[in-house]
C-alpha cells in the first residue's frame, strides 16, 4: 500500500451514493447483543454525527465499518457494493480508503512514534525495505505542523510509552490526518485534547467535507457534534432511536433529548 | 548532567552495545586467566564452528521473541532434519536433495507450528512443546534408533560450501553470520519484521492497524522452522556425524542466547546484535571457565555466576539505577520488568 | 517355525528399563537385544526410558508393578535400598524381578532364587579395565597429564567414571577431572569446544578417559579442532556409536569398552521367560567382552551399524 | 440460543472445568485400551505416589506465571534441599533439623531470585536460569557428586507423616492436595493473590492502585523455593534416597502441567484447578501409553499428540470456535492469544 | 486499609492550611525537564483547577501527589507535614486519604471490574481472606447508582477489557467515589463519559467541596473547570506560568489566554 494518494478508480468513478451502508447489523459479544437491527448509511460528502450513552454500542459499530469487528449479523455496502464479510479486514478497509481513529489503544507502546504512524502503510525502497530516513522525517513534519506538539518530550523517535495522553492522541489523528481517506471515521478523536489541538481537529473535519469526503464523528460533547455535522443518529442499547438532518434539532433539543432518553429508561435494564 | 545524559542516550541508540561490551569483557578476563588459550586462534575457530549453528537457532528465535511467541519444537527439527540430510547422504548418496529435503522438514514443521498457534490458537509454548516431543519421537522411529556416520562427505561440495574451511576460518561462521544480519534487516528494515514487533507489542493494536496477525506469525514460525533446519545440516555435516538426540541439548542454551541478548520475553522489543553477542557468550562460557582450570563440579556454579555477571553487567551498563524513579523509568524503557507490557 | 503360544514366552508381560533416550548411543543395542528375545521367545515387551534419571526409574518402576506384569527389568542406579520395599512387595506378588546394566547386588542374594539376575559388567571394573588399556596401548608413564571427563555426579553410572579416574591416578598419572554438564550429556557434540578448550590449556596432555558413549564419539572431532594429530594423546571411552567406530579407525581413539549392550537386552528377557515359566533361579552374566582398539574393530562395523554393538 | 450461551457460560465460570473434562475422557481411553492396568486402584495410587511433588511444584509456580514472571530454578531447589536433608538425616540422625534447614534452603534460593528479579530487574527467565546452574552446580559441589541411600527412614515419624500410607494411600497425596487447595485460596480470595494477578496483568496498574509489586513478587519467589524444597522433601523420602541429579527432570513436565492447565504465559490469570488436571495428565501420559503397548519409540511421539488432543479439546470445550469474531472473542475471553496482552 | 471512613485523626484536627503542598519540583524523564521548579500547593477545602496545553506536565505533577512518581528535586508536603520521599507511595496516599483518577490506564485489563474497585483495599474478613460476596454486592450498588450505567454488558463480573471506553472511565471515577478523601485528584475525569455521566462528576466535585474536602481538577473544557473551580493554575512546558482566584478571570479571558499561550510560543521549541 502506498503511502501518498493514488488515483484509485474508487477515487475517480464518483458515481457512488452512499461510502458505506450497513443493513440489519446485528452483533453480539457471548451474551451482549451490543447492537441489534442496526441501519446506518453515510453519504458520499456527508458528516454524520453519532451519538449516544456509554455503551450504546457506538464503536462497536464503526468497528464494523473498519473491518475491526465482523458482524454476527447483517450485511455491509461499501460505495454501494456489498462487501463479503469472509474477505473484509482493517487492510480492505484501508485499500477501500477508510480511516479510522480508534477510542481504544491503537499504538504500540513500546514502538517508536515513527513506526506507529507508518505501520501497515509503511514507505518502502524498491527493494521493499523501509525507507526509515523519509518515515522519520514526515512523522517530523506532522508532530510540528498537523498538531503542533510544543510538549517536551516529543520527537519521531520518542516511544509511545512516555507520551502524554493528549499526545498520544494527537499521533492516533495525525495518522488519520495524513493517510487522506473518502471516509474518515472518528471515535471521540477530542479526548484528551487541549483548547488549540480540538479546533484543529474539527477544522480538519470541515475541511474533509469540503474535501468532497465523508465523515462518521462519535463525539459526547453534543456542542461539537452539532456545530460541524449533517446528520446526527443517535444509538441506545445497541439500536438506531433516532436519524435527524441537523437542521431539524437544535443543540438544546438535542441535549435534552440525550437526557431525556437516559431519565427515560432509569435503571430498569439490569 | 544534561550532556552526560545524552551523550549517555547517544551511546545507547547503537544497537546492543552494552552486551556486546559485555562479551568483550568476559574474552579479555578469559585472556588474562587463560592466555594460552585465548590469544590462539584456535579456540575462536572452534568457537565459530560450534557456534553457528547456535546462532542461526538464537537469530530465529530472536524474531519469534519479538513477537511474543515462542518455539520449544526447534531441537527436534535439528534431530529430524539432520535424519532426513543423513539418511539422504548415507542412503542414496543425494546431498543436494538431502538438503533440499532437510529444509523442506523444517518448514514442514514450522507451519505445523504456524497453524496450531495463528489458526487454532494455542498458546505457543505449549503447542510448541508438544510438536517437539511428536517430532523427536518420530525421529527417533524413522532413524529406528540408529545413529549415521558420514565420515567421508568432506569430499562433496555441499560440505565444502557449507562447513568447509577457508584457510583456518570455518565457512559456517559467514553462513550464520551472514543470515544474521539478513534476519536483523528482516527485524528492523521489512515490512514483516515491523509487523512481528508490533504483534509482540500488543496484538489487538496490530489487528487495529491492519496487521494480519495470523499469517505474520504463521510466516515466522516457518521461517524459524527453515532456520532450524539449516542448523541442523550445518551441525551435522560439520559433525559428520547424524545421532538422534542431536539438538536436545540446544533448547536452553539458546533461549540464554536470545535473552541474555537483551530481547523482552514479553515480545514487543528484540536486539539481533543482543542476541548475536549472547550467542557467543554462551558458547564461550564454559569451554572459557574449563581452560581458566575450573574443575570438576565447581564448573556449572560458575557458568552460572558468569550468566549473573553478565546480564547484571549489562543493567549496569545501559544505565546506573540511581534512586528508585530512575531505577523503575530504566526499567521501563529497557524492558528489564513487567512495566513494559503496559 | 513355532506357533506364538507354543514359544516359552508366551502371554509373559515384562517391562524393561533401557536406561537413557529412544536411540541414545548407550541405550540402542539394549532395546534391540530386548526387542529380538522378546520377539524369539514371544514375550510382550514394554519399554520404559529414563534419560539415566534414577527417580524417573523409581516411578517407572512403581508404574510397572502397578500393571502387575509377569516380569521387570530394572537398572541399578537408584541403589539397593531405594527398591527394597518395592521389590519385596514384588515378589510377595510373584512379579519375577531381574536387573541389569549396574548391579543390585544385594537384592539379586536375596531374591536370585525367584529368578532375580543380572545381565551387565560391574561398572567399576569396566573403568579399571579401560583405564588399564589407555595405559597399555598408550604407554603412559608416571606423572603423565591426563583429563577424566565423566558424570560421577550420576549415581551408580558414574562407577565406572571412578574406575578409570581412580586406575589412572593409581598408575600415577596427573589427572583433571571434569563433569559432563546436562547439556552435552544429551547432545554431546556440545562437548567440542569444551574439550578443545582444555586440550589448548594442557598442550602437554598424554590422555583423555570417559565413560560417556555420545562424548567418545566427538572427542576425535575435539582432537581435530585442537590441531592434534591422532595418536597424539591416548584415549579412552565406551560404547560403540558408528562416530566412535570412525574415530578408533583413523585412530583418534585408542581403546573403547564394549559392554555388549545387546546382551543386557537379550539375556534379563530370556531370564523372564525362564524364571516365570520353569522358575529357574537369576543368572549373574558379566557383559563386558572387553575393549576394542583400532586393531580389533574391523569385523565389527556392520553390526555396529544395525545397532547390534 | 440465549439459554444455550448462558448455559454454557454457567458451565464455564467452573474454574478448569474443560480441562478437568479432558483428563476424564484420557482416563477413560486408557481404561478402554489398557483396562488390566487402569481399572485396578494399584496405578492411581502409584501416580499418586509418583505425582505429589510434581503437583507441589506446578501450583507454586502457577502463583508465579500468574504474576507474569517463572522460575526455572525449582530443579535445582529440589536436588538442593534433597541434599541438605539427606545430609542431616544421613550424617547427623537429624531429620526434624533436617526437614527445617532443607525448607530454609529453597527459601533462600527463592529469596535470592526475588531480590535479583524485584530488586536488580533482571528477567526472571534468565536470571532463575542463572541461579539453577548455580545452585545446581554447587549441590554437586556440596554433596561431591555422591548420592545418598537412606535406607531404614521409613521407621521416622517424619517419614510415616510426609510419604507414609494410609492403606495403599499415600500421605504425600494428601498433602500436595491439601496445599493446592491452599493455594487456590492464596490465589483467588488473598490479598497477596489478587495483588500477584494484577502484577501479571499490568505491573503499572498494579503499582498505580497501591500495590506494592517488589515486596509481593519477592515473597512470590520465596514461596516457590519453599514449595519446591518441600517437593524435594516428599520425592527424597519417598525415594528413601537422594540422587545429586534429582529434580532436572521435571523443568519440562511441571511447565508443561501449568500451560496444560490454562493458566496465560503472560500473567493475569490462572487456574489452580487447571494445574492440578495438567499434572495428572502429565504424571498419567507415558505411563498410560506405555500400558496401551505403543512400542518404545513411538511413546514420545504419541505422548506429543496427546498434548496436543488434550490442548485442542480443552479449547473446543471452552467454546466451539464458530466463525472468526466469535474465534477472536474466544481466544481474547480465554486468553489463548496474544490479544490478552493489551 | 478499612474500606469504609474510619475517623483518622487527620480528619478531625483540621488544623492544617494546606492539604498538600509543592515546592521546587524538578521531575527530569532522561533528558526530558517535565516539571521545573514548580510551587504549588492546595488549601484544606479548595478546588483548585489545573489546566494547561498538552505535554505541558500535569498529569506528571498529580502523579508526583498521589506518589506514582517520585520528584528528581523539590520537596512535597501533606497537611503541612513534609513528606519523606523514600517511603512515598500510593499506598501512603492513600493512607494519607489522597485518592487520584488517573489519566492513564489504571484497571487490569483481565481482572473482574468487583477486583478493579477494591484492589490495594480490599474487604476481607476475620481471617484475612476477600469477602467477595460484600465487594461484589457494593460494586454491583456503584454500577447502578453511583454512576448508573445502562450498558449491555456491564455487570461486576465483567471483565475490564471487555468494556467500552466510557464504561472503563466510570469504574475509575466510581472507585475515587466510593473511598471518600480529603483530597480527590481527578485527571481529565469526563473523558469518554456521556453527557450525564459528566454532570455526575461536576457534581460530584462540588459535593466534595460542600464536604469539607479538596481536589484537583485537570480538565480541557475550560468551560468545566471554569464552573467548578476556585482557582486556576496554568501549566506551560512544566512550569506554573499563572494561577488566578476564580473571580478574576472569566472564561472568555481565560479562553483567549490557553490560546494566547499557545501561539505565544508558536512551534519555537523542537
Ligand atoms: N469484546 C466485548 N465483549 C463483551 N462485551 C463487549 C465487548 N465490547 C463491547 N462490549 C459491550 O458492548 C456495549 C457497547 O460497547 P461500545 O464500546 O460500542 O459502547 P460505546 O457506545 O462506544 O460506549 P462509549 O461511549 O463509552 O465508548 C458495552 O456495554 C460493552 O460493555
Ligand atoms: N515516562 C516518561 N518518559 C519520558 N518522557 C515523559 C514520560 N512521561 C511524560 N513524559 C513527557 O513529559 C511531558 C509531560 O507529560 P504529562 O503527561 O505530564 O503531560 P500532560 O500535561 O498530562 O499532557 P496531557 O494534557 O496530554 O495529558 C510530555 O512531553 C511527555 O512526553
Ligand atoms: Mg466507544
Ligand atoms: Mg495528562
Amino acid at each position: 500500500m502506498p503511502h501518498s494518494l493514488p488515483a484509485t478508480p474508487a477515487r475517480d468513478e464518483q458515481l457512488f451514493q452512499h461510502i458505506v451502508r450497513l443493513e440489519r447489523v446485528d452483533m453480539t459479544f457471548g451474551r451482549v447483543q451490543a447492537l441489534s437491527q442496526v441501519d446506518f448509511e453515510v453519504g458520499r460528502n456527508e458528516i454524520v454525527g453519532l451519538i449516544g450513552d456509554n455503551g450504546a454500542g457506538k464503536s462497536t459499530l464503526i468497528k464494523i465499518i473498519s473491518g475491526v469487528l465482523r458482524p454476527t449479523a447483517g450485511t455491509v455496502w461499501v460505495r454501494d457494493q456489498r462487501v463479503d464479510p469472509s474477505s473484509y479486514s482493517v487492510r480492505r478497509a484501508h485499500d477501500l480508503r477508510i480511516e479510522t481513529v480508534h477510542q481504544t489503544q491503537s499504538l504500540g507502546e513500546k514502538q517508536p512514534l515513527w513506526r506507529n504512524l507508518f505501520v501497515g502503510r509503511q514507505i518502502v525502497g524498491r527493494f521493499g525495505f523501509i525507507d526509515v530516513k523519509k518515515e522519520k522525517e514526515i512523522a517530523n513534519q506532522l508532530l510540528r505542523k498537523a498538531i503542533g506538539f510544543r510538549g517536551q518530550g516529543i520527537t519521531a523517535e520518542s516511544t509511545v510509552r512516555d507520551l502524554s495522553g493528549g499526545e498520544r492522541q494527537g499521533i492516533a489523528i495525525a495518522r488519520a490526518m495524513h493517510f487522506q481517506a473518502d471516509l474518515i471515521v472518528l471515535d471521540e478523536p477530542t479526548t484528551a485534547l487541549a483548547v488549540n489541538e480540538v479546533r484543529k481537529v474539527l477544522s480538519f473535519i470541515e475541511g474533509a467535507k469540503s474535501g468532497g469526503r465523508a465523515c462518521i464523528y462519535i463525539e459526547h460533547n453534543l456542542a461539537h457534534v452539532h456545530e460541524v455535522a449533517d446528520r446526527l443518529v443517535i444509538l441506545d442499547r445497541g439500536k438506531v432511536v433516532r436519524d435527524v438532518k441537523k437542521g431539524e434539532l437544535s443543540l438544546a433539543e438535542l441535549t435534552s433529548q440525550m437526557i431525556a432518553l437516559h431519565e427515560g429508561h432509569g435503571d430498569g435494564h439490569a | 548532567m544534561a550532556t552526560r545524559e545524552s551523550l549517555t542516550a547517544r551511546l545507547l541508540r547503537i544497537e546492543g552495545l552494552p552486551i556486546s561490551t559485555v562479551l568483550l569483557l568476559l574474552v579479555a578476563v578469559f585472556m588474562l586467566v587463560a592466555p594460552e588459550v585465548f590469544l590462539s586462534y584456535r579456540i575462536y575457530m572452534s568457537f565459530l564452528a560450534n557456534g553457528a549453528p547456535l546462532l542461526v537457532l538464537a537469530a530465529g528465535l530472536t524474531l519469534l521473541i519479538a513477537a511474543g511467541e515462542i518455539d520449544l519444537s526447534f531441537p527436534s527439527v535439528v534431530a529430524l532434519s539432520g535424519w532426513v540430510l543423513a539418511y539422504c547422504i548415507h542412503q542414496h548418496e543425494a546431498p543436494w536433495l538431502g538438503l533440499l529435503l532437510a529444509l523442506l522438514a523444517g518448514a514442514l514443521v514450522g507451519f505445523l507450528n504456524g497453524v496450531l498457534v495463528a489458526r487454532v490458537g494455542i498458546p505457543s509454548i505449549i503447542a510448541t512443546l508438544a510438536t517437539q516431543f511428536l517430532w523427536g519421537g518420530i525421529t527417533t522411529v524413522l532413524s529406528e534408533g540408529l545413529s549415521y556416520s558420514l565420515s567421508d562427505i568432506d569430499e562433496l561440495l555441499v560440505w565444502k560450501l557449507l562447513v568447509g574451511r577457508i584457510g583456518p576460518l570455518p565457512v559456517q561462521a559467514l553462513w550464520a553470520v551472514g543470515l544474521t544480519a539478513w534476519l536483523w534487516l528482516v527485524l528492523n528494515r521489512r515490512r514483516f519484521g515491523e509487523h512481528l514487533l508490533f504483534i509482540g507489542d500488543n496484538a489487538k493494536v496490530a489487528e487495529i492497524v491492519g496487521v494480519n496477525t495470523r499469517r505474520e506469525k504463521t510466516r515466522a514460525f516457518v521461517l524459524m522452522g527453515v532456520l532450524g533446519a539449516f542448523a541442523s545440516v550445518l551441525l551435522t555435516l560439520e559433525n559428520q556425524n547424524f545421532f538422534n538426540t542431536q539438538g536436545a541439548g540446544y533448547l536452553l542454551e539458546v533461549m540464554a542466547a536470545v535473552f541474555i541478548g537483551g530481547t523482552s520475553v514479553f515480545g514487543g522489543k528484540a536486539s539481533m546484535v543482543g542476541t548475536v553477542a549472547g550467542s557467543f557468550i554462551i558458547v564461550m562460557v564454559e569451554a572459557g571457565i574449563v581452560a581458566t582450570g575450573v574443575q570438576g563440579f565447581w564448573v556449572r556454579a560458575v557458568v552460572g555466576v558468569v550468566f549473573l555477571a553478565a546480564v547484571v553487567g549489562h543493567m549496569l551498563i545501559e544505565g546506573p539505577g540511581k534512586g528508585i524513579t530512575r531505577v523503575r523509568l530504566l526499567r521501563g524503557k529497557f524492558g528489564l520488568n513487567q512495566g513494559e507490557r503496559s | 517355525p513355532a506357533r506364538a503360544e507354543d514359544k516359552i514366552g508366551a502371554g509373559i508381560t515384562m517391562y524393561f528399563q533401557m536406561g537413557g533416550n529412544p536411540g541414545d548411543g548407550a541405550t540402542l543395542p539394549r532395546t534391540n537385544g530386548a526387542r529380538a528375545a522378546a520377539a524369539a521367545l514371544g514375550v510382550t515387551l514394554k519399554e520404559q526410558y529414563s534419560g539415566w534419571q534414577p527417580e524417573t526409574m523409581l516411578s517407572q518402576f512403581r508404574e510397572a508393578l502397578a500393571a502387575s506384569p509377569g516380569c521387570i527389568e530394572i537398572m541399578g542406579h537408584p541403589g539397593n535400598d531405594a527398591f527394597a520395599k518395592l521389590v519385596a512387595d514384588a515378589e510377595k506378588r510373584g512379579i519375577v524381578i531381574t536387573s541389569g546394566n549396574s548391579p543390585l547386588t544385594k537384592l539379586k542374594d536375596q531374591y536370585v532364587g525367584s529368578g532375580f539376575g543380572y545381565a551387565g559388567v560391574d561398572l567399576y571394573e569396566g573403568g579399571k579395565l579401560t583405564a588399564q588399556k589407555m595405559i597399555e596401548y598408550g604407554k603412559l608413564k608416571k606423572g603423565d597429564k591426563a583429563l577424566e571427563y565423566g558424570l560421577r555426579a550420576q549415581a551408580e553410572r558414574g562407577k565406572s567414571d571412578q574406575g578409570l579416574y581412580d586406575t589412572l591416578v593409581a598408575a600415577g598419572l596427573q589427572v583433571d577431572y571434569i563433569e559432563i554438564s546436562p547439556e552435552v550429556d544429551h547432545d554431546s557434540s556440545l562437548a567440542v569446544p569444551i574439550i578443545s578448550a582444555y586440550l589448548l590449556k594442557h598442550p602437554d596432555l598424554k590422555a583423555i578417559g570417559t565413560q560417556h558413549g555420545n562424548v567418545t564419539a566427538f572427542i576425535a572431532k575435539a582432537l581435530k579442532d585442537a590441531g592434534k594429530k591422532p595418536g597424539e594423546i591416548t584415549v579412552g571411552g565406551i560404547d560403540l556409536s558408528p562416530a566412535t567406530i570412525d574415530g578408533l579407525k583413523k585412530g583418534y581413539v585408542s581403546v573403547t569398552l564394549d559392554q555388549q549392550l545387546y546382551l543386557q537386552g537379550f539375556l534379563p528377557v530370556m531370564q523372564c521367560a525362564l524364571s516365570k515359566k520353569y522358575g529357574l533361579s537369576g543368572l549373574s552374566i558379566n557383559t563386558g567382552a572387553g575393549v576394542v582398539t583400532p586393531s580389533s574393530i574391523g569385523a565389527l562395523a556392520p553390526l555396529i551399524d544395525k545397532g547390534i554393538r
